[in-house]
């Protein structure tokens, strides 16, 4: 296959990841509100709000670097997408994976926030500094465990690129790293928690003390692509997930199945937790989950 | 109490006292800038002295579509400033549960659409219900709910509330009451959004429109005015 | 109610005594005794929760009557402290050294009558009304119907006048 | 290492905002997380809150002036509209003050009437509390939960009054009207299945770890605090007072109830949810009480001379009730015409939300700045009236 057709292909499935996590945004909405005991948004609303947020007439923007915040941010998304096998085995949703390792996609993951982080920081509201530097403490907080349980992985399998770690899972699901590698699984698992900026990890959105956080002056298109880009890196990220600690997919249906029960954990926790503050969580974060993470690592070196 | 009645805008134009003068008022330096004489004379460079101009709008067919989509996805800023903020939280819980109508509150201007006027106005809140309409990006609409909004209600002899709403931001929807049911406030954002999708909630347009009428009713009230004459 | 008012009338120039029921009585002191007399309630009387401080405008005796409402948790009961000041000069000694909540009322009776408290934290900062440019607005000669009237515009009623239409209604005949 | 706070000279801090040390950052009055339409003014330092400045007046519209140019009987509709979540505190207020300058005695029914509706008004805003108090710290389940069940309550003043959140019930003189029919059963209905959701709550929110670990310790109230400040209310029972206006000078019929009062000795923002969870079950059960104990029949007004002629003897009276937020009273001062001479609102978070706030916030995580708010219970239109 050559490159336009793999450039090709990548781009159906960055499609297909956008429209699946903005679904999944959709249906998680709908899930915390009948806990809730309500009805909620339709399931379609994030698409909705993506047109509705492109179609400001007007936006106010503060500089450069506020316009590149949410294209860093995309961009973040993308690239954290590209490297990431999609089904295993498949030569169409495969993306770029034979070009990348998982620390490329690691690298990607701390980019995007990266960005965001300094174009909401030219926004010049006092929130935005305030929850960017609650936002990267606590992002580091959960890099460590989510690390280490990568380091793990990489002793256990021998190798960096998420296909062959995928390719080493395949056969029965008891070859899932969930099974052979169980406490890196939860130390990960604990991390994706905080990076899905769920309860009780949610203090950077806050509504209740800083309100929404880092976009707090981003309106308009910027908040499109941002909304966008929870629709990508939700996906990119579920799929990496899936691809270390669930055994990958091999067609559209395992995916969607598997991605769903993986998002769905930060959906129970979050229903029914308030948040942490910052310094509980970054404590917590390098406490438990740190534990488990350096326990799994010295397993497979020794 | 709590007539579900809902009036459509009404026709400002007819209503004017003071028609917009054509020449400029003494706080515009000229056609496309601000004066920002509130402000202390450090800071006028921190702010922006534009005029601000009308937005365009797409082509017909386009724009109705987009209006669609606008009219299914209203954020509401969360902005409680009066005695009818208390009825907004039945409205986003289970029982009325506003988010079905893809509406949801928005803690910030910049991302709301649609600020609700919860009843009667008091100087200092006007003040800050100017910034926070101001602040807000465009197509944005108002539904003003209580009597109080309408014609100062209860407090009509008051010294320290506004009597009418619309002199100072533009209404698209009124709901009427003390306090307005629920269902009644609903029935009004449903209202909105029929505006809405037949393109009739044009209050942005018409703020930039009347300007400068706008303007000197608010000056007229807010006696101290130390904020920007726009407020980007 | 009334030993208390004995005691008291030992150490204070209290008078106008009244008791409007079991556990309310008011009675009157000077200006000038007035700080020492709720230090006296509160540390020795045990009137040690003040209720509230406000003031009724006499515009026809030219003074201002403040009221001070302290209460006895142990007996259960209220007095209030009254005042007479001036309405020409309103000043006032603060109680704000006693009580943390007294800047408050301190604040808000100067925003809302005029009676300065001189020492009291931020007196004149304003608390309750931003830009406000005219009189005091509680005092009795401040018009606010004749204010608001000049102020805010009224929106004309263009359905019936109610009164008219009623009439019509019911007694077409007249 | 610095110190974290600033050197006070004469009493104020005194810091230099350009340092980059400290940040000025305001909390309302557009932000969800304070409670009702008030804002703050904070500098912190970090994300410590080094100095708090409480900006009320946002919802000032004069009751006090408004009611001296009103005849008795149109003062009623505007009392009820000082406190949005619990107006009938401030109609039975108001009514009881009128009552007490005329020397007239309500009838017996009207009194448990009023009772009934002060513990329902009083059941309601508890429960607002509630999900505000879990609202705060992230909890949006249990918020949603209780305010729509609080929806129920007002069903019931629905049917009780005519109106959900304004009333004016308590016409001078009794009650506007007796209990319809089939509505003590409809009542008994609501009132299970709140216990039923408090004792869920409970599990939920109480319970929860996280909730412990935030509330516990944050803005303790101390006994010796509480006269200082003028605490009243859950606030100073959290200190471990035994103060309860419903106790200590029985108004209405409550001293033919049977309750307790509840106290905690803790004072910090749990503590004040606990006793509020324990109140709310208390209202419910005091409910049940009065419906148990209440005649059946009887006269619900006394008839008055025509109202909008109503003159009342010169003379001074203070009137006080426990709401959910402590001792709210009225003083009524009346020169012997048709208008009230003046009538001074005293509401309980005229202390909480000025003084103590300001001083409690200090040294608070900014993260915390809302629960402790919350915890307070605080409304603005009591500060401003």
């Amino acid at each position: 296959m050559n490159l336009a057709y793999k450039i090709f292909w990548a781009f159906i499935s960055l499609g297909v990841v956008t429209v699946w996590g903005l679904t999944l945004n959709g249906i998680v909405h709908k899930i915390f509100a009948r806990v809730q005991g309500r009805l909620g948004p339709p399931v379609w609303q994030p698409f909705l709000d993506i047109i509705k947020n492109n179609s400001i007439r007007t936006a106010i923007s503060h500089g450069v670097m506020f316009y590149l915040g949410p294209v860093f941010r995309i961009a973040g998304g993308i690239g954290t997408y590209m490297f990431i096998p999609v089904l295993f085995g498949s030569v169409y949703f495969s993306n770029f994976s034979m070009s990348g390792d998982v620390l490329l996609v690691m690298y990607f993951i701390f980019f995007g926030q990266l960005g965001m982080a300094l174009g909401a920081g030219e926004g010049g509201h006092p929130y935005s500094a305030i929850a960017v530097s609650r936002g990267l403490a606590q992002m580091t907080a959960f890099e460590v465990p989510f690390a280490l349980s990568v380091i793990s992985l990489a002793l256990q399998y021998k190798t960096l690129s998420i296909t062959e770690i995928v390719a080493a899972q395949q056969g029965s699901f008891l070859n899932w790293t969930l099974f052979t590698n169980p406490l890196a699984v939860i130390a990960a698992m604990i991390a994706m928690l905080g990076m899905n900026m769920y309860n009780p990890f949610s203090l950077v959105i806050a509504p209740q003390e800083i309100p929404i956080g880092p976009p707090t002056e981003y309106q308009a298109s910027f908040l499109g692509l941002l909304a966008t880009n929870r629709g990508i890196f939700g996906g990119a990220k579920l799929v990496l997930f899936m691809n270390l600690y669930f055994g990958g997919a091999t067609n559209l249906v395992e995916l969607i199945v598997k991605t769903f029960w993986i998002y769905m954990l930060s959906v129970f926790v979050g229903a029914a937790y308030p948040r942490f503050r910052t310094e509980d969580s970054i404590r917590f974060f390098l406490k438990y989950p740190t534990a488990l993470g350096i326990i799994s690592v010295l397993l497979f070196s020794l | 109490m709590s007539d579900i009645e809902i009036k459509d805008n009404p026709d400002i134009k007819s209503e004017l006292q003071t028609p917009p003068e054509p020449g400029y008022s003494e706080w515009r330096k000229d056609e496309n800038t601000l004066y920002n004489d509130g402000l202390p004379e450090e800071e006028k460079d921190w702010f922006c002295d534009a005029r601000p101009q009308k937005a365009r709008k797409s082509v017909q067919v386009i724009e109705n579509f987009l209006n669609w989509a606008r009219s299914q996805s209203l954020w509401i800023l969360a902005f409680g400033t009066g005695c009818g903020a208390i009825e907004l939280r039945p409205l986003v819980t289970s029982r009325y549960d506003i988010s079905r109508l893809g509406m949801q509150p928005r803690p910030t201007p910049r991302q709301a659409n649609l600020i609700m006027i919860g009843g009667y106005v008091s100087i200092k809140t006007l003040k800050r219900i100017v910034r926070s309409y101001e602040q807000m990006q465009g197509p944005k609409f108002v539904v003003a709910v209580c009597s109080c909004a309408i014609n100062g209600g209860m407090y009509w002899d008051s010294y320290n509330t506004v009597k009418r709403i619309d002199e100072y931001i533009p209404v698209d929807v009124y709901v009427t009451g003390c306090m307005p049911r629920p269902e009644a406030v609903l029935a009004g954002f449903n209202k909105l959004k029929e505006l809405i999708k037949a393109g009739k909630a044009e209050g942005q347009n018409l703020y930039i429109e009347r300007f400068d009428w706008y303007k000197e009713n608010q000056k007229k009230v807010i006696k101290d005015w130390n904020m920007p004459d726009y407020n980007w | 109610m009334e030993t208390l008012y004995k005691e008291l009338k030992q150490y204070f120039d209290v008078d106008e005594f009244s008791v409007q029921k079991a556990s309310l009585a008011f009675l009157r002191v000077p200006k000038s005794q007035l700080v020492s007399l709720l230090t006296h309630m509160k540390d020795i009387r045990g009137y040690t929760h003040l209720v509230m401080v406000t003031c009724v405008d006499y515009l026809e005796q030219d003074s201002f009557l403040l009221t001070y409402l302290l209460h006895n948790y142990s007996t259960h009961c209220d007095l209030g402290i009254q005042v007479s000041i001036s309405r020409q000069n309103p000043v006032m000694d603060g109680i704000h050294h006693l009580w943390e909540q007294g800047r408050v009322y301190q604040r808000e009776l100067f925003e809302m009558f005029g009676i300065d408290f001189p020492g009291s934290p931020d007196v004149h900062e304003p608390m309750i009304l931003e830009g406000w440019q005219g009189p005091p607005p509680m005092r009795r000669d401040f018009d606010t119907k004749a204010y608001s009237e000049a102020t805010y515009s009224h929106r004309p009623r263009d359905h019936k006048e109610p009164e008219e239409y009623m009439k019509q209604q019911l007694y077409p005949e007249d | 290492m610095q110190s974290l706070y600033p050197p006070i000279v004469n009493g104020k801090a005194v810091y230099d905002l350009d340092s980059q040390k400290y940040i000025r950052v305001w909390q309302g009055p557009q932000h969800p997380g304070v409670t009702g339409n008030m804002s703050l003014e904070l500098d912190i330092c970090g994300d410590q809150v080094i100095k708090c400045n409480t900006h009320v007046g946002y919802l000032h519209r004069g009751f006090e002036k408004l009611m001296e140019r009103r005849r008795y009987i149109n003062c009623f509709p505007i009392v009820c509209r000082i406190c949005v979540p619990e107006p009938d505190t401030n109609e039975y207020l108001f009514a009881a003050g009128m009552e007490e300058l005329m020397g007239v005695q309500i009838p017996e029914k009207a009194m448990w009437l009023r009772a009934l509706n002060l513990e329902l008004s009083r059941l309601a805003s508890f429960l607002m509390h509630l999900g505000g108090q879990s609202g705060a710290f992230g909890m949006g389940t249990v918020a949603q939960w209780t305010i729509a069940y609080r929806d129920y309550v007002l069903d019931l003043f629905e049917e009780l009054t005519g109106a959900r959140i304004y009333h004016m019930y308590m016409t001078p003189g009794g009650v506007r009207g007796d209990i319809p029919e089939g509505w003590i059963a409809h009542t008994h209905k609501v009132l299970d299945g709140a216990s039923k959701l408090l004792d869920e709550i409970k599990h939920v929110m109480l319970n929860n770890a996280i909730f412990k670990q935030r509330a516990i310790g944050l803005g303790v109230i101390t006994p010796e605090m509480v006269d200082h400040y003028g605490i009243v209310g859950p606030n100073a029972r959290c200190a471990g007072l035994k103060r309860d206006v419903r106790k200590d000078n029985p108004y209405l019929i409550y001293d033919q109830l049977d309750f307790e009062v509840e106290t905690e000795t803790a004072g910090d923002a749990y503590s004040r949810t606990c006793i509020r969870w324990r109140e709310t079950h208390q209202s419910i059960d005091l409910c049940r009480q009065i419906l148990a104990k209440m005649p059946p029949s009887g006269a619900v007004h006394i008839t008055l001379p025509n109202v909008l002629h109503l003159k009342i003897p010169a003379g001074q009276t203070y009137v006080r009730a426990e709401s959910t937020r402590g001792e709210y009273g009225y003083f009524m001062v009346s020169d012997g015409s048709e208008f009230p001479r003046k009538v001074t609102v005293r509401g309980p978070s005229y202390s909480h939300a000025m003084a103590l706030l300001e001083d409690l916030l200090v040294g608070v995580n900014i993260a915390d700045v809302a629960g402790l708010m919350v915890s307070l219970h605080t409304y603005p239109p009591e500060i401003e009236r």
